[in-house]
């Protein structure tokens, strides 16, 4: 994946999560759809949050087999 | 070699795996045998069931005219806006049988077309898909494992 | 319109969906179990197998093992019928139509291993085969005896504190459905998972565990 | 709300993760790792550089961590607010497919034959697991807030159904880490089905087993001790956690097929303790 296109989802899915959360505070919207939200979202900010700090742009390769 | 060791022996060959599995099954007939005086026959039935033996379609016949409304029973009626309708639907020749022979509905299972029951149809007809899926789905790994060693 | 009326058990009825008799529904937890199942189908549906990789004994050599077109489109096939037949057993709501769903899904496990070619895997798959043939039996038996002693089928009527279910029926279902999902011992299963095809693999565990998940809600619930 | 709890329980469930290994390493005369081992982990992990396996079935590779950390958020909102009991029994279940299916996408043997140790252990896990219905024979609800408050007025149910929370704390104890019962990640087979998620997969991973860690022993101490403040829950869960430190420090680990067996061994005593609930009424 692209730099970019990841930095878009660290910042979508971060707003997404802030957002749910202030207004399940609120009560906005009520707390179990706010869970729901968070519930997808949050994988979504790990993962990309790592992958924006380290994501190799080489090709993966065989995996690991033995000594 | 401690008894845990030759229990795990046992379970870890997949040809005990059916065995060990009968082994619960006959448990779980035991306790139903030993509670077998606690349960009995609901004569409510919601589905109720009646063989006539002089009737062609035995043990099919649910009653009604072909092309006319019956009474037939059912949890929901509200969902089965067309309950009662199409009782017994026959083909003419599923008719020339029942008027002729006793024996139309030994047969019914065995030639297409033969009756279309209303119970499944209108209140019961999503378990009529699911029942042909599952012979479909069957059918679908018999062709399959024919035919995988033919070359394209 | 349709409320469950003990709902200490797996909370409110979201969403219901008639069939004629059979009243499909969903609750917080069939919902999660639907969601996840139907995830899983979807990742089954997009993805591409994974290649094994085999280590040549008595050397430094591997290889992997590519699964064929032919064989990647069938196994596809299966995983889809499989999801959908979890889903559908998630969403019943009538006894004999999950017993239904669960024939489908023990049928479509042994379709998914059933094109590999691999001694070792068939001669599992065929004990695992053989099992939830032999499985179906307490599967319709529970179901059978629910209807001659309760007169109804529905989840709606049965789930209500004025019908009792006999504990054997209840039995009878949750070792039917044992069989045709995970098995006591699970050792014919386990090597099954040997197979290629990850995402298709998978689908034998998702649909055996989910609707395993759900007899424990319908057993308990009766 | 739940935003802050899911942090809270991934910082928790981390240094949890570093005390039990402090704990094991101090009763095997070891000096062992830090308290905050863990928490540095998987600092390092998100930080190395990371690519998918090119045996391996892509979306499933990805997807199965984003699952991790998903369905343990849920879980840990269910217990917060008090849900079914059922829902986080249902987790544990989509767990195990998890973890078959970590080891599956990557096509490495090591991940496979974690996958297929995880199938062989699902046999016991869930029919023990399951054993949570005879909560259900007791208390008449399986709503957590129903069975909390069960046993304000009845008695904590550790006492009063202790075979169940005998099964509940293995179950707990086959999910920490250095388990007698955890087959899936014993060391001959490398570090079993997560072998080939590294970088940003594992720190992902690590995300997600530490919300699973906190869950599974905050569960534990709600169910069979009761309602508490959290300061109070956060600190019962680890007086709990060294209790399995002990276990796992001076046991072995159990070959697959036995930790099958004494998990049915366990099966056993529960069924025979519902039939005793069932005759007495």
């Amino acid at each position: 994946m692209k730099k970019t296109s990841i930095k878009a989802i660290l910042a979508i899915s971060a707003i997404i999560c802030i957002t749910a959360g202030l207004f399940a505070l609120e009560g906005i919207i009520p707390e179990w759809l706010a869970a729901a939200v968070i519930v997808v979202s949050f994988p979504a900010f790990v993962i990309s949050l790592g992958m924006y700090w380290k994501e190799s742009d080489k090709e993966g390769d065989y995996p690991f087999v033995g000594y | 070699m401690s008894i845990i060791r030759k229990v795990s022996k046992i379970l870890q060959n997949q040809n005990n795996l059916v065995r060990v599995y009968s082994l619960l099954v006959i448990f779980v007939i035991i306790i139903g045998i030993a509670t077998l005086p606690l349960i009995s026959y609901n004569e409510n039935q919601l589905y109720p069931k009646s063989v006539d033996m002089k009737s062609p379609l035995n043990p099919y016949d649910r009653g009604g005219e072909p092309f006319e409304k019956a009474e037939v029973k059912a949890q929901y009626p509200e969902n089965s806006r067309y309950l009662g309708y199409v009782t017994a639907y026959l083909t003419p020749f599923s008719l020339f049988i029942s008027y002729n022979t006793l024996y139309a509905g030994t047969t019914i299972v065995s030639h297409p077309g033969g009756i279309i029951d209303e119970i499944l149809y209108n209140t019961r007809g999503l378990d009529t898909i699911i029942e042909t899926s599952i012979l479909f789905i069957a059918f679908a790994i018999a062709m399959f494992l024919f035919r995988r060693n033919e070359k394209e | 319109m349709y409320e469950l009326e003990n709902i200490n058990i797996e909370g409110q009825v979201v969403t219901f969906i008639p069939f004629g008799d059979i009243v499909g529904y969903l609750t917080p937890y069939t919902a999660i179990l639907f969601i996840f199942a139907a995830v899983f189908t979807i990742i089954a549906l997009i993805s591409k197998p994974e290649k094994q990789v085999d280590i040549a004994f008595g050397g430094d050599a591997y290889y992997t093992k590519n699964v064929s077109v032919k064989q990647m489109r069938f196994q596809r096939f299966m995983a889809a019928a499989c999801g959908l037949a979890t889903m559908g057993g998630v969403l019943s709501g009538d006894v004999f139509n999950f017993t239904l769903f669960t024939a489908m899904v023990g049928i479509t496990n042994i379709g998914i291993v059933a094109s590999i070619k691999n001694r070792h895997i068939l001669d599992n798959a065929y004990e695992y085969g053989i099992l939830a043939m032999v499985g179906t039996l307490p599967l319709f038996a529970g179901a059978a005896i629910i209807v001659a002693t309760t007169g109804t089928l529905s989840m709606w009527i049965l789930f209500t504190p004025l019908v009792t279910v006999p504990l054997v029926a209840k039995l009878l279902l949750v070792i039917g459905v044992l069989a045709e999902g995970m098995a006591p011992v699970y050792v014919a299963k386990a090597e099954i998972t040997r197979a290629p095809g990850a995402p298709f693999i998978l689908m034998v565990h998702v649909s055996s565990l989910v609707l395993f998940l759900r007899v424990i809600e319908i057993v308990i619930s009766m | 709300m739940i935003l802050l709890y899911i942090l809270f329980a991934v910082f928790a469930g981390l240094l949890f993760h570093g005390i039990h290994r402090k704990v094991i390493a101090r009763i095997q005369t070891r000096p062992g790792p830090p308290i905050w081992q863990e928490i540095l982990h998987v600092l390092k992990f998100s930080f190395k550089q990371t690519w998918i396996p090119k045996t391996a079935s892509k979306i499933l590779f990805m997807a199965i961590v984003a699952a991790v950390i998903a369905i343990w958020s849920g879980a840990l909102y269910i217990l917060i607010s008090g849900g079914s009991l059922l829902i986080i029994f249902g987790v544990y279940l989509l767990h195990k497919i998890t973890e078959h299916g970590l080891g599956l996408s990557s096509g490495s043997p090591y991940g496979k034959f974690g996958a297929i140790r995880s199938v062989i252990s699902a046999a016991s896990e869930i029919p023990l697991i399951a054993s949570i219905a005879i909560i259900y024979l007791i208390t008449g609800s399986l709503m957590i807030s129903d069975i909390t408050a069960y046993q304000a007025s009845n008695g904590i149910l550790l006492i009063t159904a202790f075979p169940v929370a005998i099964a509940m704390y293995i179950i707990v104890l086959s999910k920490v880490p250095y388990s007698p019962f955890g087959i899936i990640e014993a060391k001959e087979i490398v570090s079993g089905n997560k072998t080939e998620h590294f970088g940003v997969w594992r720190a992902g991973l690590e995300v997600g087993f530490s919300i699973k860690t906190f869950v599974l022993l905050a569960t534990f101490i709600t169910l069979f001790i009761g309602a508490m403040p959290f300061w109070m829950l956060v600190l019962a869960s680890l007086i709990l956690l060294l209790t399995m430190s002990f276990v796992c420090a001076v046991t072995p680990m159990l070959s697959p097929y036995d930790a099958v067996t004494i998990q049915i061994a366990v099966i056993i005593i529960v069924i025979i303790y519902a039939g005793y609930l069932g005759v007495m009424g």
